[in-house]
């Protein structure tokens, strides 16, 4: 009997090794969105949109049909999809970029139109395909190209809280959650739940991710958990901040966290 | 389907697998580890990098969190259930 | 229009070996010599984890297109490298490779006019240090090319290395050490008539 | 007050890094600009450029954004750039069609990538249509396309210059070869070669009391009537075609009486010059015309040098974006336009040469 890795089953086997850089957060956000798509049984329906930046890379990524799209767009490609075919269980994956900059007034909208979408945006605080510039989500202090002296609140404001935003933003059927490439399981969970939330046609969904980006953070393993796990959580509280009634608690994501 | 040709060690409470054709080396299952029982080893993985294996089976207590922490999937441990031969 | 030179260079290799310094680090030599330079890296959304390729023109005459179809002298440092530069490969073309690099003898490019097998990785290892493996091989062009004196190439590595020959002025010796092998090499190969 | 001052000396750099050091010297005041590559490091040295020499960096939400941006900064008076490419440029077509309609200097660098859509991030000359006549407006604006890195520099600097004294939206454009290549230029103080910075002055904030000391300003980009907006273009275009045989740039060599002419813009345009170099020497009549300035288009030097020539080879990587132009510039002409299309993909001499030898031979056995 040959040992086979352990991948989620919707994962395409012949894109693997993937196209992300050694201890890129990418590779486990997608692990969770995978073994969320297992657990429902949902690969034939599942549409899965990426966007530019390093989350492009994830175009050939999964057995599932897939949709590259323009930066920050994919949130409106997604929504046509969806509202073009209900039946379908629409994805939309990007990064801080994508959603908080350049797609912003698309995370807005779709999330204010509560479209029964699932948008899962992975953190890494910068904009990390183009070689590392600033993001909205960069922190106090933290070098980036563009910030080559340390981001300054002053001069170019806060990280932006983009789950405590569509939180504010929707209505009571949205879910919304922050998870962590850190904490695996609760991630998965919160996948589950979110796609959940679109199966049941309650309304939008959105995950952000912590993620990781050792190539450009400039980190070795250590630096990089440390980044991760000390300084993101200090601007970023991880757990689930909006749960419809309907979904009730999420008694198994409980069991399920680190 | 393309096979991914795992190195399996076995250990005196379970099985450590690594898929050294998708290792990049990043080593963030090494830091992750509470017991510090993963190295670098001689064999090389995808980039031509070192790929990482368990040096001390005695430490391992089977906890799977490198194999959680590994964005690639290279990694898979098992854990003997009592009664197991 | 009498040309002294213009010779036409690719350097291949993976991420992390230092391909791109050993380009730029020629063509920064170049320029202080007072030749026309033109180096380019091979970029793409798939570099990261990809082969990394540099394109450099060293001539007396401006350089006319910043890429080319074949190269004089083509580098290749991993086998993902020797299948990646395949096509800059010509009949003039002289190839060089490190034995050590896992590169499958069927793989070599037989189509270039000369293949030349450079161990820096052995010589880097057992003689010097792992780490200036790349500027073996930067020797190693200098002394297939003769495109730049080898003085030349110790003063844009002091450019390039200098602060950190500051601090630690022993890997000033080793990096100039790596670098007269790497000629040394060649010589030796071309010398024998082997390879 | 900036008036950084540059040693004239012989550099090695990449043509990103060219792009800031040039609008420091051309005194320009502020860069708004959103990461997309292949110009990311035009923002990466001017943010470290900027703080030493008083001057002011913004990252923006996205390019829509760092457009209007910058037309907010020359609305108060200052001498603002941007950077983009490829998606970037798309929809920097908003921004500047405004500016284009105001008059407003903005500056936009553009470094051409791969198209249609985000396509590819390393070359093209694909953005020739955008970056001419993208604008939902007639194309009043100025476009340089460059040739290498000393023209970059050289043109950039030109660039706010032209824009600051003719008052229409300038555009550098580039590739991502020139992007990312390194070759030797000198890089000086254009007011060291008495080349005098044209000092901008500000639309808002003007001193005095609106209404009372001087008039307000009232700047709009929409029109009520037809007939408004009629009198409004016509007074642009004749504006424009008035100053344009100013701003009009090509360079050629032995055009009069070439068998085959090749004509190319930007880098190509380099290949193309070796190309012509090695014919000649081999007794092949080529020529080789290009245009510097692909708005306004040097339509009536390229008229009299296609008209004398056997033949044209229009070369470019792109499949016929800049043989447009060309063709249009002909139109009446009989002279047969010959392409060479390579669209994304750099081209060399050689090829160039070896395609004239083919058209030169062919013409031979027809005669």
């Amino acid at each position: 009997m040959t040992v086979k890795p352990a991948m989620p089953e919707s994962w395409r086997l012949e894109t693997k090794p993937h196209k992300f850089c050694p201890g890129c957060g990418h590779g486990i956000a997608l692990r969770a969105l995978g073994q969320a798509i297992d657990e429902l049984g949902i690969q034939d329906r599942v549409v899965f949109g990426c966007d530019i930046g390093c989350s492009l890379l994830a175009w050939d990524f999964f057995n599932v049909d897939s949709v590259q799209t323009h930066h920050g767009r994919t949130t409106p490609v997604v929504t046509g999809i969806k509202r073009a075919n209900p039946e379908l269980i629409c994805v939309a994956y990007m990064g801080d970029g994508g959603g908080y900059a350049i797609g912003a007034q698309h995370l807005v909208n779709a999330a204010g139109r509560n479209e029964r979408i699932t948008v899962i945006l992975a953190n890494n605080t910068q904009y990390a395909m183009t070689g590392g510039q600033m993001a909205p989500t960069t922190l106090p202090g933290q070098k980036t190209e563009t910030s080559p002296y340390g981001r300054d609140p002053e001069a170019t404001g806060h990280p932006a809280k983009g789950p405590e935003m569509v939180a504010a933003i929707t209505g009571e059927d949205a879910y919304v959650a922050r998870g962590t490439v850190s904490k695996l399981p609760q991630l998965r969970r919160m996948m589950v739940r979110a796609l959940q939330n679109q199966i049941e046609g309650r309304g939008f969904s959105f995950v952000e991710v912590l993620s990781t980006c050792p190539t450009n953070w400039r980190t070795n393993a250590k630096d990089t958990w440390e980044f991760l796990e000390k300084k993101m959580p200090a601007h970023f509280r991880t757990g689930e901040l909006k749960v419809p009634a309907a979904a009730g608690k999420d008694e198994d994501g409980k069991k399920a966290v680190h | 389907m393309e096979g991914f040709e795992p190195v399996t060690r076995e250990l005196p409470g379970g099985t450590f697998v690594v898929f050294p054709g998708l290792c990049k080396g990043c080593g963030l299952c090494l830091e992750k580890c509470p017991k510090r029982c993963l190295d670098w080893s001689e064999r090389l993985g995808i980039y031509g990098t070192p790929a990482i294996e368990p040096v001390d089976g005695e430490t391992c207590n089977y906890c799977g969190l490198c194999a959680l922490a590994c964005p690639d999937c290279a990694i898979m441990v098992t854990k003997k259930k009592r009664g197991d031969a | 229009m009498e040309r002294k030179r213009s010779i036409k260079i690719v350097v291949a290799g993976e991420g992390g070996q230092g391909v791109q310094a050993v380009a730029e680090i020629l063509a920064e030599a170049a320029y202080e010599d007072g030749a026309q330079a033109l180096y380019i890296p091979a970029f793409g959304v798939e570099q990261r984890g990809g082969v990394s390729l540099a394109f450099l023109q060293i001539s007396d005459q401006p350089v006319a297109a910043p890429k080319f179809e074949k190269g004089d002298i083509v580098v290749a440092l991993s086998e993902r490298a020797v299948r990646r530069t395949r096509q800059y490969v010509g009949p003039e073309t002289v190839f060089i490779y490190d034995g050590l690099a896992e590169i499958k003898e069927e793989e070599l490019p037989r189509t270039a006019r000369r293949i030349l097998n450079i161990p820096a990785v052995a010589v880097a290892r057992a003689e010097l240090h792992p780490r200036v493996f790349n500027i073996v091989i930067m020797g190693a062009v200098i002394g297939a090319t003769r495109v730049v004196p080898v003085d030349q190439a110790k003063k844009a590595l002091e450019k390039r290395l200098g602060y950190k020959f500051e601090q630690d002025p022993k890997l000033r010796e080793l990096n100039h050490r790596a670098l007269e092998r790497g000629v040394e090499l060649v010589d030796g190969i071309l010398k024998g008539g082997g390879n | 007050m900036s008036g950084a001052v540059m040693a004239e000396k012989r550099v090695f750099m990449t043509g990103n890094e060219v792009v800031a050091w040039a609008a420091v010297a051309a005194r320009a005041d502020v860069m708004y600009g959103y990461p997309i590559t292949p110009q990311n490091e035009v923002m990466h040295y001017w943010t470290r450029l900027a703080p030493k020499h008083g001057k002011i960096f913004l990252q923006t939400e996205d390019e829509l954004s760092a457009g209007f941006a910058t037309i907010g900064g020359v609305l108060a008076g200052k001498k603002c750039f941007t950077a983009t490419a490829g998606p970037g440029n798309v929809l920097m077509q908003e921004p500047v069609s405004m500016a284009e309609m105001m008059r407003l200097p903005v500056v936009v660098v553009v470094m051409q990538r791969g198209g249609p859509s985000t396509a590819t991030v390393i070359y093209s000359q694909q953005e020739v249509t955008l970056t001419t006549f993208g604008g939902n407006g007639e194309g009043f604006r100025v476009v340089y396309s460059t040739a290498g890195l000393q023209e970059l520099y050289d043109h950039t600097i030109k660039a706010f210059n032209t824009a600051w004294r003719y008052r229409f939206p300038v555009f550098v454009l580039a590739d991502g070869y020139q992007a990312k290549m390194r070759e030797p230029l000198t890089v000086y103080d254009p007011v060291e070669r008495g080349i005098e910075p044209v000092a901008p002055e500000p639309y808002v904030g003007r001193p005095g009391k609106p209404g009372a000391d001087r008039p307000p300003g009232h700047y709009r980009n929409t029109y009520n009537t037809e007939e408004e907006l009629y009198a409004v273009v016509l007074e642009q275009a004749a504006e424009y075609e008035r100053v344009a045989p100013e701003i009009v740039e090509h360079e050629e060599s032995g055009a009069e009486g070439a068998a085959v002419l090749v004509v190319a813009h930007g880098v190509v345009a380099r290949a193309a010059k070796q190309a012509v170099e090695l014919l000649r020497a081999e007794g092949l009549k080529a020529g080789y015309f290009r245009p510097v300035t692909l708005r306004p288009l040097p339509a009536e030097a390229l008229r009299t040098a296609a008209g004398r020539a056997g033949r044209l080879l229009v070369v470019e990587s792109a499949y016929g974006q800049f043989a447009r132009l060309v063709r249009d510039a002909l139109y009446g002409l009989t002279v047969d336009v010959v392409p060479l299309y390579k669209p994304g993909l750099g081209i060399t001499a050689e090829e160039i040469a070896s395609r004239c030898r083919e058209l030169a031979a062919s013409s031979a056995r027809t005669e």
